[in-house]
């Protein structure tokens, strides 16, 4: 018997004869005829030694930034995983435990689920924070059917600007024909930010809420205060969708600016970048919304014995207790990546948060300004806009032939935008983390000046 | 049983509470230019400079999440009977590839001829699951099982309105579990209850009533939340399917027949496929999962995407596809669970899978077996690989199923599930971990069987537990009334 | 103080007592012929087939040794005062960088040209320890602190062999840790003892007289193990140079000084280094460690072989020199436990090793301050990285140095030191981990505060601890009077 | 302050504060002047990222059998190691933990040490073990001074076998001058094993102990029974030195055939070669004579309730009791690698040892067979000889030089013995595990085939 069952044959013969039968066979006897089986068309068990080379060498087949420079942002980044997070995420007692339904053996899970909603809520300047969605991509989906469920009424529109990351976008499209939400798209303006006048024009009383990205898809900050002064001045909620969750160390999010809901990936925060997952959505509103909430809740309480203890409230939002009324039809949550961000923010520390945002402001500016400078022919696109850590730029060839170019220089230039959206300048998306010597910085530069 | 002391573990934010200067982490220092963020972000935009909460040193914090771990069960700890949950071992080895860089720094906006690995790694996970399926399409994007049931939902309305018909009701049966009406209503549906009949598998009288013209899709959990194996499933599909519906399996249950069934075989137009469940990532104290989907021809086109695809050139990501019902969530799917779902099933081989597939039911059974004279069985039906026990006996003298479960933690047990299904009332739900030997299974139900007897004999230990846990029973409805879900700083 | 269940966890040999098969990790299979052992062992030579113990599954093994660790006190639970031993914390990116297979899986026999990097780990190592400690040659082979001794001593005794010098004594204080007179032992010496003076440090009177054309070292701890600096050190050191004498130097202190003095300018002719204290490498529940020697001009030609030099093609070792000592152990190291070392110096830099020392001392200072009430100092020269108390107070109660360590166990900490050094009857020896916030060394204090008013007021509660840990208070001399070091099967 | 250190700046004042001082040069006042320094002249520190990356470079100018198909062993196996035994070992419980001297909170240590002296005394047919020593060459040493202290006559001569490894010969040699001990080497036979009629001629009177490995360095298997009777005819003790631990599930060790001793090193139960080192020296002996047996032992007992419990025990023999007078001056050991071992081999299972072992049997067996059959030049040094994994060939060119030329055919083709004993055949000598498959074969052979 393979070794990760816990019985052998001879324990299988002991256990059969326990229960007065001859096989197996005769366990399994309510299986219809029609849909049995003997075993499995597969290759068989391939052992550790096996699987290490199999994988090693598969994994040959990858180019990463982990070895090879990389200016990859786009709504995931390459920031710092120190060793300490890993050594955390790798006891079992979090990572092999089931959600803490049972809090009086669970209070590790809980208490960190806890300082994580904590964490969040300082981050976003918001009240409350779940423990965690999917991703940034259905937080934003589910921070559009929040507001419709907050709003009672039958407002339906969903005013999206264009400069939310594409990909968050087509998810939306793709819940909203299902949940009855339309959704209306607004522009941005030649300087990568939201057009406020054409948001003005869209937002009317059917309106449930506007979604706006800052930084945006583009890297740039957008005016979140004009923003929930639009919404709110049709009695629309305004949601602030946040790709780079580290930017919240030094721009304001949305809950310095009265928005109802702040949200979306953050990944940023200890996260691997995996090919996309798994990541770690998040969400949060204001104390007045939370039963609206979709997603488990950690709240403090007492023990029996008037101690201090934590356990997950206001299940009845949940589909567990609430079935077909839920808020949310989520289960399984990105517990362990929750986990990661509380490790990876604790460990990095309140000082340390800003310090390291502050960093990755000065590397992205410092290379904006000596891409523009020492390589004529490419240059920002958005050149008066404000951006944090990431930015676009065009040049002399497109965005995607330049990456290309650069491939071979051994350098991962960034994330062309043309796939998306033809209304955008054809250029390269340049993310800056603290992961990114300056030796990548020359690398960057050296690599689009041959392909110019 | 043994006990140990263990500190109490204040939170982080009470840590270094007069925010001293310290650090956590060196950072990795910059060697140019330091930009001054008023000149270059708007003022108003900035966030002023106090911390948003305190700095400690590393140490500090290993030992913070050191303690917190202490305070939790586990899997590595031993048995973990959560019946649906299907608390398996998390094999190292799966960790130790995730582990690879060449895995887990890949970026998902890669160009596909720079993670061909990745890709090979998807489209073989598609394969082996088509093969344990017997279905003919996969897709790997659902982040957890609910989010899989969306995506099957999603395509049974894409598909039904390829057809031009505009069904309004999703049927579920009383034991499904929550996810399941939860999604039909989040997917525009109606979610109506179809009872369960008196050996526990759906009423196939109520069910033909049911199931009209405006029924979109059926969804059927086999076997069910109950460990009863739809033994009519084939009748049912054909009735469902003769109909104009879909059928819509939860697969949550899939690990009760790997090897031994398939679900192409019983009509299933789609399943989503836990693979923290029946194929041993771990749960990470409530995530992430994955949910991969199979679906049958007729749902084919409408896949979501983006989806590997396999050419001569080697593998591709397909980003668009003409009637696809589009992207469930950013990317292509949580990559890092898959490759260690595919460690496994390579790890198990195909007589592997199929052997912790009988050895859940067997363990089931023996449970069945050595606990029936103490807890009452509500349904007597078959058991697969968990069963549903109720606290009728014990509710006599005042214990109930809440008490039964804190008192297994004394004993050093993590309980069954509580209180799920809802036909079941009080209901104890066990379905245990494969990977333990007999000899944890006997210790269980010799906990079980004692928990009984003190429950007849000296009730009030076991009304008034646990005692020996890090906290004593917590009020949960305080949490509710009072609600407290952030920390606040005194000042 | 929370506390919590743990199961009793039965020894390995105690599962599947049956021998039921089981199989516990899928081994490698070879695809070519199976060799029959009778065809090609000799008979007499041959095993029987019957297994010498017990097959289970890989997740119970998992669940044993997990349940094994819940019932251990390690670092990262907090602070771990144990004074000679320096706890310090462990970074987790040494174990990450020694964790990679470029590193681990190198053998020792490979030519040079193959383990370049291995060879330049060593160099820098060398190269590093050279700067902190002044002094001009390294040995990186020997595996402890002890070892480290006896390659020291050895040295010594082939330098004064080179010289023609027959001296049989070596020369140690009373406060010594038992290794410097083992060690003297074990390389053929007499170990004379001298006293310390009434402030802890060597009498200097006494080494004046003992000090003759016998001896041939005289082995010193600095600091000393009371935590006392030597300050007379470079007198002695010149007393004992100018009788022909050499001087080694127990580091295991060094932690106390790490960039504010150096043993170079000591007058130390050879002095360990335990990596596995001074520079953050794990403990591991009694090892391994490392400890390298550093030596002064008069020891060079001496070093032990095979060790790392440097040409022009690249990094060498040398595996013969003419007046080497030769090899204590196998190959050139513990090369794991140097290249953590390694990644520790560099992350640390010069200054961060320096803050560390500084702050060792500081919370000695700090620790002594806040107990000095309530515990006996019996001596009060100025602490280093550690103090020593002792029981007298208490034992005015019928408390003793054990009952406090056993009664700190229930609070959570573990113990400091107990009965070591010899010359602190009673002591209490306590050196903090530098690496807690100071609200850790609080809670420490406030612990042995409260435990002090304990042994006053109800000195019981002290005598019969601990209360609170996985086994009450164990039989030491049962367990010496009836050995029973391995398990036996009943049948 | 860096962030390894506890303490930051306002900190470090408070505490000066509450000492009445202004400065950490005050608290250090007692540094006389002339040996101070001011600052270390060390780079500054590394952060994670710059460390990762600087010693994955440092790893890529090593060649190792990570990646590249090796026969090398002579001492040092590359066996499998799954990764549940590292996930065992990165428990901080264990390895962050002392020596267990406080047996109340180390328990888990302790268990899995009576274990390990379990498994030990199982494989080498003795009564005791201790914990562990520092590696194979320091247990021989230990053996010969415990023989001498057991015989506590004046007895010196240690007679050695020509084909124990010749680094432990060396190493008893930088020992047998300072402690005493006089050396005396019997040779081998021209079949590679120890020649017992030289043997016969070398014990006498004077002789504390004879000691031999088996499989020996050549890979041969000895005559365990004749050493034994030898040994014991002299009054001398017998000890039986191992270095391929993996060889007692299917060769007798010592403790069946009266053997006194059987040391030596098991770094072949699940530590890493790690370039030598930390591996994993084991001491096994009589009951009779456990009292001079060096290092720490672990015991059973109970605790004031009367429950099994665990703790170090004997402890007079040590250093810390006994200073001047201990049976070793050992101190710190290889606790890690001793519990590696015991996860190893619990999780190996007893009767999956066997199985392994004979894996490697079939292997190397099958390897010696196609370089015979398929190379013509190459051949066994010792045909007729018995062999576990591990045996010397000869062929047209000698052992280094074809070391060299395989090194090119990307093979690490085996130890060339030459440099150690100008009597032994030029050759090569091959180390077969289970982690050798059979295109290390076929890539070994081509190898050599090219090199002839
Ligand atoms: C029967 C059943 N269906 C669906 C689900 C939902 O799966 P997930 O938690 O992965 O979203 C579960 C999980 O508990 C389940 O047990
Ligand atoms: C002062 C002193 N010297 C020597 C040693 C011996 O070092 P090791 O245990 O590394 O052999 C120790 C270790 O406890 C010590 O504290």
């Amino acid at each position: 018997m393979h070794p990760w069952v816990g019985a052998g044959p001879q324990d299988r013969r002991n256990l059969l004869d326990e229960l007065g039968l001859e096989t197996i066979d005769q366990l399994l006897a309510r299986l219809p005829e029609a849909v049995r089986i003997d075993r499995l068309d597969l290759p068989p068990a391939q052992d550790e030694t096996a699987l290490r080379r199999a994988f090693f060498d598969i994994g040959l087949n990858n180019t990463t930034a982990a070895r090879t420079p990389s200016f990859l942002g786009a709504g995931v980044y390459n920031h710092i995983r120190p060793a300490a997070v890993d050594a955390v995420l790798s006891r079992a007692e979090f990572f092999t435990s089931y959600t803490p339904y049972q809090p009086e053996i669970s209070q590790g899970t809980l208490q960190a689920l806890f300082e994580f909603q904590t964490l969040m809520t300082r981050l976003t300047g918001m009240e409350v924070s779940n423990a965690s969605l999917y991703d940034g991509a259905t937080a934003l989906v589910e921070a559009a059917l929040f507001a419709f469920r907050v709003l009672r009424t039958k407002r339906s529109r969903v005013v999206l600007a264009e400069t939310v990351h594409p990909i968050y976008r087509s998810v939306l499209d793709a819940y909203a024909e299902p949940t009855g939400l339309e959704i209306v798209t607004v522009p941005a303006g030649p300087d990568g930010r939201l057009d406020l006048k054409a948001l003005e024009a869209a937002v009317n009383g059917d309106t449930c809420c506007v979604a706006v990205q800052s930084p945006n898809f583009l890297g740039v900050v957008e005016n979140l205060g004009a923003v929930s002064h639009a919404a709110h001045g049709v009695g629309a909620l305004a949601v602030h969708v946040v790709t780079e969750a580290l930017s919240m160390a030094l721009l304001k999010a949305g809950g310095h600016f009265d928005f109802d809901v702040v949200c979306g990936e953050a990944q940023s925060f200890g996260v691997a970048p995996g090919y996309g997952g798994p990541h770690l959505g998040f969400f949060t509103c204001r104390e007045k919304t939370i039963r609206q909430m979709p997603g488990r809740l950690c709240g403090e309480t007492v023990d029996s014995e008037g101690d201090r203890a934590f356990c997950l409230t206001l299940s009845t939002r949940e589909q567990h207790i609430r079935r077909a009324k839920a808020t949310s039809n989520i289960c399984t949550n990105q517990g362990l990546m929750a986990l990661a961000a509380t490790v990876w923010l604790e460990a990095v520390g309140g000082a340390g948060l800003r310090r390291l945002a502050q960093d990755n402001l000065s590397r992205a500016h410092e290379l904006a300004r000596r891409l523009v400078d020492e390589n004529s022919g490419w240059r920002l696109a958005f050149p008066d806009s404000p951006f944090f850590n990431e930015f676009l730029i065009r040049g002399p060839v497109g965005g995607s032939e330049a990456a290309r170019k650069a491939e071979q220089a051994g350098v991962l230039a960034g994330v062309p935008v043309i796939r998306w959206n033809e209304r955008w300048p054809d250029g390269l998306l340049i993310a800056v983390t603290e992961n990114n010597p300056v030796t990548d910085f020359d690398a960057l530069i050296g690599a689009l000046g041959s392909a110019s | 049983m043994k006990h140990r002391t263990l500190r109490d573990e204040s939170l982080f934010f009470e840590r270094n509470p007069n925010r001293r200067q310290r650090q956590g982490i060196l950072l990795p220092t910059f060697d140019g230019p330091s930009v001054d963020p008023d000149s270059v972000l708007p003022a108003e935009a900035l966030m002023d400079d106090q911390p948003l909460w305190p700095d400690i040193g590393e140490m500090d914090v290993v030992t913070h999440f050191h303690r917190l771990s202490q305070l939790n069960y586990a899997v590595d700890e031993g048995l973990y009977p959560l019946g649906s949950c299907t608390m398996k071992y998390n094999p190292r080895i799966n960790e130790a590839v995730a582990g690879l860089s060449a895995f887990n720094a890949a970026h998902p906006l890669q160009p596909d001829h720079q993670v061909q690995g990745v890709l090979q790694v998807m489209w073989e996970l598609e394969e082996t699951l088509k093969t344990i399926t017997g279905m003919p399409g996969i897709t790997l994007q659902p982040a957890a099982g609910a989010h899989g049931e969306l995506a099957g939902i999603l395509m049974i309305r894409k598909a039904l309105e390829a057809r031009g018909e505009n069904r309004e009701i999703v049927l579920v049966p009383d034991s499904a579990h929550g996810t399941n009406p939860a999604t039909a209503a989040f997917a525009g549906f109606r979610a109506v209850e179809i009872p369960s009949g008196p050996d526990g598998t759906v009423d196939l009288e109520a069910l033909d009533t049911a199931m009209d013209e405006n029924v979109a899709a059926v969804m059927l959990t086999v076997p069910n939340t109950l460990g009863v194996f739809e033994h009519r499933i084939v009748e049912i599909a054909e009735m469902v399917h003769s109909r104009g519906g879909f059928v819509y399996m939860d697969g949550a249950n899939l690990n009760a027949f790997v090897g031994r069934a398939l679900p192409g075989l019983m009509g299933a137009d789609a399943m989503h496929i836990n693979l923290h469940k029946t194929f041993s990532t771990p749960h990470g104290g409530g995530g992430p999962g994955a949910g991969p989907v199979a679906v049958s021809e007729a749902l084919l086109p409408f896949l979501p995407v983006p989806r590997v695809v396999k050419s001569d050139d080697g593998f591709a990501m397909l980003w668009s596809d003409e009637n696809s019902i589009g992207s469930l969530r950013g990317f292509s799917g949580s990559f890092l669970i898959l490759l260690r779902a595919l460690v496994y099933m390579r790890g198990m081989g195909g007589d592997g899978l199929r052997e912790m597939s009988e050895t859940g039911v067997l363990y089931a059974n023996i449970i069945r077996k050595r606990l029936e004279g103490a807890y009452h069985l509500q349904y007597d039906t078959p058991t697969m690989h968990e069963v549903v026990f109720d606290d009728s006996e014990q509710v006599k003298h005042g214990v109930h199923n809440t008490d039964i479960a804190k008192r297994l933690l004394d004993y050093g047990f993590h309980p069954p599930t509580m209180s799920f299904p809802l036909v079941v009332h009080g209901a104890l739900m066990i379905e245990p971990t494969e990977s333990v030997g007999p000899e944890e299974i006997r210790a269980f139900c010799e906990a079980m069987l004692a928990i009984a007897k003190e429950a007849e004999q000296t009730p009030e230990v076991v009304t008034s537990a646990p005692h020996e846990t890090p906290v004593r029973r917590v009020d949960e409805v305080l949490a509710a009334r009072q609600l407290k879900v952030r920390f606040e700083d005194e000042g």
